[in-house]
């Protein structure tokens, strides 16, 4: 646009106004665009995280339609009782978590630090609780590999495809779980300090996308993994 | 060209803004991080042409003299993986788009500057294990992957390799969301969607192919990995696993990826046509809307990879006709380019000579994607030299073509240098025919049924591959002559002015090099963006 | 374009009506898995997460309330993994049907 | 050895190998035209518009609408999309010719392991690396894989298709003139895989039935697989052309081919790949009626004593040609037969332990 543009730029300066929010980083106009920003960029994430885990889930789906006994019998190994309790637990850390963020926005620092502790605790059991069920797989030999055994398993040949992917998918998850903990760790830590405003808590609320987005991923585990056909079974 | 009313106040831009090793290191600043991407890239780019040096020297001869099978395996591997996840991947939209894409837009940075420098560190630690595969002993798996034989019989460094195509992906993956944020929410006043130049509407179809492709790769290797070190089996026959679908999985990211790194290229061309013909591209909106539809329907083409693979016949048919329809909006692109020379006011520049060059290759590349798309085709000529010589049109006579394309014509801006116009003629020319020499023989090897990734081959096919290896040579040279004369130009080339080419996009409207934060006021548009009705037009042959 | 995310702060009765429907869902889903549903049954579970989900999206996320442009970004999402999911599944339900053997 | 002179062209031997040629030609026509007309553009232009100092441009923005820009744009929209399609429809029913064995096919086996190809005739020959099939007949490629992908690739016959390990595929080929061709392996497969190459014969009918005799001491494919069969004990659960079994297992005899209904309420057909299946992981597809009592015989069979087996399950299902001719008792001294290998070696274990082998 040369010259011709160029002269019809106006020399009215954006940007300057509100150089002293501490929170602005220089290259954004204004705050609104920066948590917008902020916003769209985790959104755009947890679309890289979906696609991420779309690669486990379609190997689930195309191993479930080819060996559907094999599926049946190895998941019906897994613990009901147990997988419920945790996707209760989980859903609660997400309930905290959406806590967290709402009172984030009104400024209450205390019950911000409150919820944010809730939800690593919250979080801590739904670890312990899955190395618990790792554990006990891993008395059962029930890990795929040399040593693998399916005691009782329908067709344990293929069964062994069932348990790698119950360890790639839940062992994906639950690393995302603990990296989720340590960024709550620091969360706490600065939220605790007063670095969170009504203003601006854009770390809190991006971290609870990212917590939700974990919660989901197990929202989907639990039926596939827990719950393929248990018909003639108890519940519990 | 900047406005009497944006005087210059001083010397300083974003290269002597700040001195000292750590000021580049911890740089926030895109254009710095750009130079930073170039010189790793670069470093990349002479990695893998050593290895596509030995790969065309072993192959004068039939017989397997100059490495033994195992090595030359290794050699063609490193190639695949070098070339593709270290230097396509990232050469345009990391180094120009890095550079070019808030300056384009009138922002002052990238929206998340330190994730952006993180994802060079994230590219650096993906190289750097690259490397250490490379000194150890290297592996020889074809950049493919394909299982089971990288999971159960390859001798290589499978996992660590996966590993660093895992970590260069996430590189990608933080430069795309980068863009994607960017392009939406860092326009500058008045900066509509319609008035964005089509660099910068490439770069964007190209980052959605980053952040939704790439993740499938990244839990593939994923897979692979945990199948290969801890016997975790996902693909393995051994226990009703399917390879197949290995290679879905793998295709549903590498297909995409083959747009990841033509996409950028084609942004570029169209910014040079444009400014070199001073005239509006023709067509704008069918070339905006092109580069998007190729990044959705770029998505829906893989399985003609797999049309021999024991893939559903049906699913066959399903893909080929989308790859046919997905050929469509390429041939729009050259068609328009072509169109936008009609009554224009030609320069044949440096620059421009190599975006005409491209597009006479990527037409031969795209259309003999076409003999591929064609099932009965396709059955005789998939893994064949014919495949080989297809995708290097596209990837070298396309990307690459592309990527120096723009390389020349921001390089005045990147440095504030021009460099010799004849030298940079003579380099295109030898690279055009060099390359020509060295891949069209293999369409005709890949028809008589050389089959791709062969280390010993009948005597039949010597002549030809005697024909491509001399081809190489002289592409070599061709390459090698551009490092010379940008470096000679850092020092002795004339300073080139604000907008030595007579271009109208934002980024020629500041100095050359820009200062650090891009503009000294952030720009107002309020015209199209390619309107040429006031620009001066520099004669430069 | 620039629509402006009003700080729009949801009731704390949406969070509690949400996540009571998550719980009970979740029962709901576990005791279905005992009742003989055929083929159905992996449809019905799959049917019931989505409702989850999608409930988590809405309120937990703040999408309902979110800008377009965010709105864009979840759909896109999901019709990726729709490709990734039912295009390579069309591969291995189509199997066998154009009498090609093995393919 | 194939014709070593130096070639631009390949050759043409097979049925399908001329309409491959031909569609080449068509595309290769088309690419040349749009390449050209490409070409001829961009230097045209670039010569009559060069830019002249102080020579002012004749074109004004309005031109492009002047040479009707949308217009122009669905003309080279639909151009390419008409011509794109005929390559489509051509190359679809192409594939069809060239993948669908005509049911009067030969059939011959064919196993890829690391790096080299095992061919068996129905007859009993069997051969490495080379390939000898009589002229002008349809001949039927049945193929597996020991380890890795490879892909079994003639170029004079413009065929190929993917070996795999776990499953089979095929491929089909009429060949049309008597000489020597390349096989490749067209899949990359490892350390030698250029080196898993082979040569194709084609003969007169004559010259093969010739061949044929001299290779085939070991008694056809099918008789090698009863031996197997009775080896391995699978005629005490499993009805066959010579044994009415005790019906633990279902009936054998014209199953191949056939619809199977399973326990789970779906149907399969019986083909090559349910037939391996059904004795690696017996209980992946459980047969309506029958319970699951088969143990799995994977390890215990090699890839090529499995297509013996599956030979000898096809040959049960034709109204003619049974071969009965060997004996039941010929098992017992049959221990150094054909199967050969660890397969063999191993089978011992569920011949002796015959009530452990249940069915299906």
């Amino acid at each position: 646009m040369s010259s011709h543009a160029a002269s019809s730029h106006t020399s009215a300066v954006v940007g300057h106004e509100s150089a002293h929010d501490p929170n602005l980083k220089h290259h954004f106009e204004n705050a609104d665009q920066q948590k917008e920003s902020a916003s769209i960029g985790m959104w755009v994430f947890l679309l890289t995280e979906l696609m991420f885990f779309g690669g486990l889930f379609l190997a689930y789906f195309v191993y479930r339609q080819w060996y559907p006994a094999a599926f049946i019998s190895a998941s019906n190994k897994t613990d009901v009782l147990i997988g419920a309790i945790n996707t209760t637990v989980l859903i609660c850390s997400s309930l905290t978590m959406a806590l967290a963020v709402h009172y984030a926005s009104l400024g209450k620092k205390q019950l911000l630090v409150f919820f944010l502790i809730a939800t690593l605790l919250l979080g801590g059991i739904f670890l312990g609780v899955k190395g618990y069920e790792y554990h006990d797989k891993w008395v059962h030999h029930e890990i795929p590999g040399e040593h693998f055994e399916c005691e009782g398993c329908q067709d344990a040949g293929h069964a062994q495809l069932f348990f790698s992917l119950y360890f790639g998918m839940t062992g994906l998850h639950a690393s995302h779980m603990i990296i989720g903990f340590g960024i709550l760790l620091v969360l706490i830590f600065q939220a605790n300090r007063g670095d969170f405003t009504a203003k601006w808590y854009t770390p809190v609320e991006m971290f609870g996308l990212y917590w939700h987005f974990v919660d989901i991923v197990w929202i989907f585990l639990f039926p596939l993994l827990y719950l393929i056909d248990r018909v003639g079974r108890p519940l519990l | 060209m900047i406005a009497a009313t944006v005087p210059v106040k001083e010397e300083k831009n974003y290269i002597n803004a700040e001195h000292g090793l750590k000021s580049w290191l911890l740089t926030q600043d895109h254009k710095r991080i750009a130079l930073l991407y170039l010189l790793s890239v670069t470093v990349f780019f002479i990695v893998g042409g050593l290895f596509a040096a030995l790969i065309r020297l072993e192959l004068t001869t039939p017989a397997g003299d100059l490495l033994d099978s195992n090595t030359y395996n290794k050699v063609f591997t490193a190639h695949g993986v070098v070339m593709i996840f270290f230097f396509l991947i990232p050469s345009i939209p990391a180094i120009l788009g890095n550079f070019l894409l808030p300056l384009m837009i009138g922002a002052k940075d990238l929206a998340f500057p330190r994730i952006n420098l993180l994802s060079w560190y994230v590219y650096m630690l993906g190289g750097t294990l690259g490397v250490v595969v490379l000194a150890t002993g290297g592996v020889d798996t074809g950049w493919t992957f394909y299982t089971p034989l990288s999971t159960t019989y390859s001798n290589g460094y499978v996992v660590l390799t996966a590993m660093a195509a895992f970590v260069a992906g996430f590189s990608s993956i933080l430069t795309g969301l980068n863009f994607i944020v960017t392009v939406h929410r860092m326009r500058a006043p008045g900066l509509t969607w319609f008035r964005l130049p089509l660099f910068v509407w490439a770069h964007y179809a190209t980052s959605v192919i980053m952040i939704l492709g790439t993740p499938v790769i990244a839990v593939t290797l994923f897979m692979l990995m945990l199948e290969r070190g801890l016997h975790i089996g996902f693909f393995d026959p051994a226990y009703g696993g399917d390879p197949v679908l290995f290679q879905h999985l793998f295709w549903f990211y590498s297909h995409p990826a083959v747009y990841i790194m033509i996409l950028p290229s084609m942004g570029v061309i169209s910014e040079v046509v444009s400014t070199f013909c001073s005239k509006k591209p023709f067509g704008y909106t069918f070339i905006a809307f092109s580069s998007v539809a190729i990044a959705v329907f770029g998505f829906l083409v893989w399985g003609h990879h797999l049309y021999v693979s024991s893939q559903s016949a049906y699913a066959g048919m399903v893909f080929s006709i989308l790859t046919y329809i997905l050929a469509i909006p390429s041939a729009i692109k050259i068609f328009n380019w072509a169109a936008t020379m009609y009554k224009g006011q030609v320069r044949l520049t440096a620059p421009m000579l190599y975006a005409l060059g491209f597009i006479g290759l990527f037409t031969v590349g795209g259309l003999t994607g076409l003999f591929l798309a064609a099932m009965g085709l396709d059955v005789h000529v998939t893994d064949t030299y014919f495949v080989v010589a297809h995708f290097h049109y596209v990837m070298v006579g396309g990307a690459i073509m592309g990527y120096m394309a723009g390389l020349h014509y921001w390089w005045p801006k990147i440095t504030g240098r021009m460099y010799s116009q004849l030298w940079a003629k003579v380099a295109c020319c030898l690279v055009f025919v060099g390359f020509n020499l060295t891949f069209f023989p293999q369409f005709v090897l890949g028809y008589l049924g050389m089959p791709r990734r062969y280390h010993v081959y009948p005597v039949e096919f010597q002549v030809l591959n005697v024909l491509s290896s001399g081809g190489a040579a002289v592409l070599g040279l061709g390459y090698l002559i551009p490092g010379v004369y940008f470096l000679w130009s850092l020092k002795y080339g004339a300073k080139a002015g604000d907008n030595p080419w007579g271009a109208t996009t934002l980024e020629w409207q500041t100095s050359s090099p820009p200062p650090t934060a891009n503009f000294e006021v952030t720009p107002v548009v309020t015209t199209e963006v390619y309107d040429y009705s006031n620009t001066e037009v520099p004669h430069i042959v | 374009m620039q629509e402006h995310s009003e700080h729009h702060i949801v009731p704390k009765r949406v969070y509690a009506l949400v996540f009571t429907t998550l719980i009970i869902m979740t029962w709901v889903t576990a005791w279905i898995s005992t009742v003989d549903l055929g083929p159905m049954n992996i449809w019905v579970a799959l049917s019931i997460a989505v409702f989850k989900a999608s409930i988590v999206v809405l309120f937990f996320m703040h999408v309902k309330y979110g800008t377009r442009l965010t709105k864009m970004i979840v759909c896109s999402g999901i019709l990726w993994l729709m490709f990734l999911l039912f295009v390579t599944m069309g591969d291995m339900w189509t199997r066998g049907w154009m009498g090609v053997p093995g393919r | 050895m194939p014709d070593q002179s130096f070639q631009l062209f390949p050759e043409a031997a097979s049925s399908i190998a001329g309409q491959v040629d031909a569609l080449y030609a068509f595309m290769v026509l088309i690419s040349a035209l749009f390449s050209l007309l490409i070409a001829f553009l961009i230097i045209f232009f670039a010569i009559k518009y060069r830019h002249r100092p102080g020579i002012k441009p004749t074109f004004k923005p309005a031109d492009d609408h002047s040479i009707g820009g949308m217009v122009l744009e669905i003309v080279w929209t639909a151009i390419p999309l008409v011509l794109s399609m005929v390559m489509f429809v051509w190359g679809v029913s192409i594939y069809f010719t060239q993948s669908r064995p005509p049911a009067d096919s030969m059939e011959i086996y064919v196993t890829g392991k690391q790096w080299m190809w095992k061919v068996q005739h129905m007859e009993g020959a069997r051969e490495i690396n080379e390939l000898h099939i009589p002229l002008n007949r349809n001949i039927k490629l049945t193929m597996t894989s020991e380890d890795v992908i490879h892909d079994f690739y003639i170029p004079a016959f413009r065929t190929k298709a993917d070996v795999l390990p776990g499953k089979y595929t095929t491929e089909w080929f009429k060949a049309t003139k008597t000489g020597a061709y390349h096989i490749f392996c067209a899949e990359y497969c490892g350390t030698k895989h250029s080196e898993m190459i082979g040569t194709v014969y084609v003969m007169n009918e004559a010259d093969y039935s010739q061949w044929l005799a001299a290779g085939s001491g070991e008694g056809s494919m099918a008789e090698q697989g009863q031996s197997l069969f009775n080896q391995l004990g699978c005629g005490n659960c499993h009805a066959s052309a010579v044994n009415n079994g005790i019906g633990r297992g279902p009936n054998l005899n014209g199953l191949y081919g056939s619809r199977v209904d399973l326990k789970d309420g779906t149907a399969v057909k019986a083909d090559e790949s349910y037939i391996r299946e059904s004795v690696m992981y017996p209980q992946a597809k459980l047969v309506a009626g029958f319970d699951d009592v088969m143990p799995t015989f994977k390890g215990l069979i090699s890839d090529e004593g499995m297509l013996k087996l599956i030979a000898y399950v096809k040959s049960m299902g034709l109204k003619q040609g049974a071969p009965n001719t060997v004996p039941p008792a010929s098992v017992t001294t049959n221990s150094t037969a054909p199967t050969a290998g660890r397969g063999a070696a191993r089978a011992a274990t569920p011949v002796t332990a015959p009530t452990s082998a249940g069915n299906k």
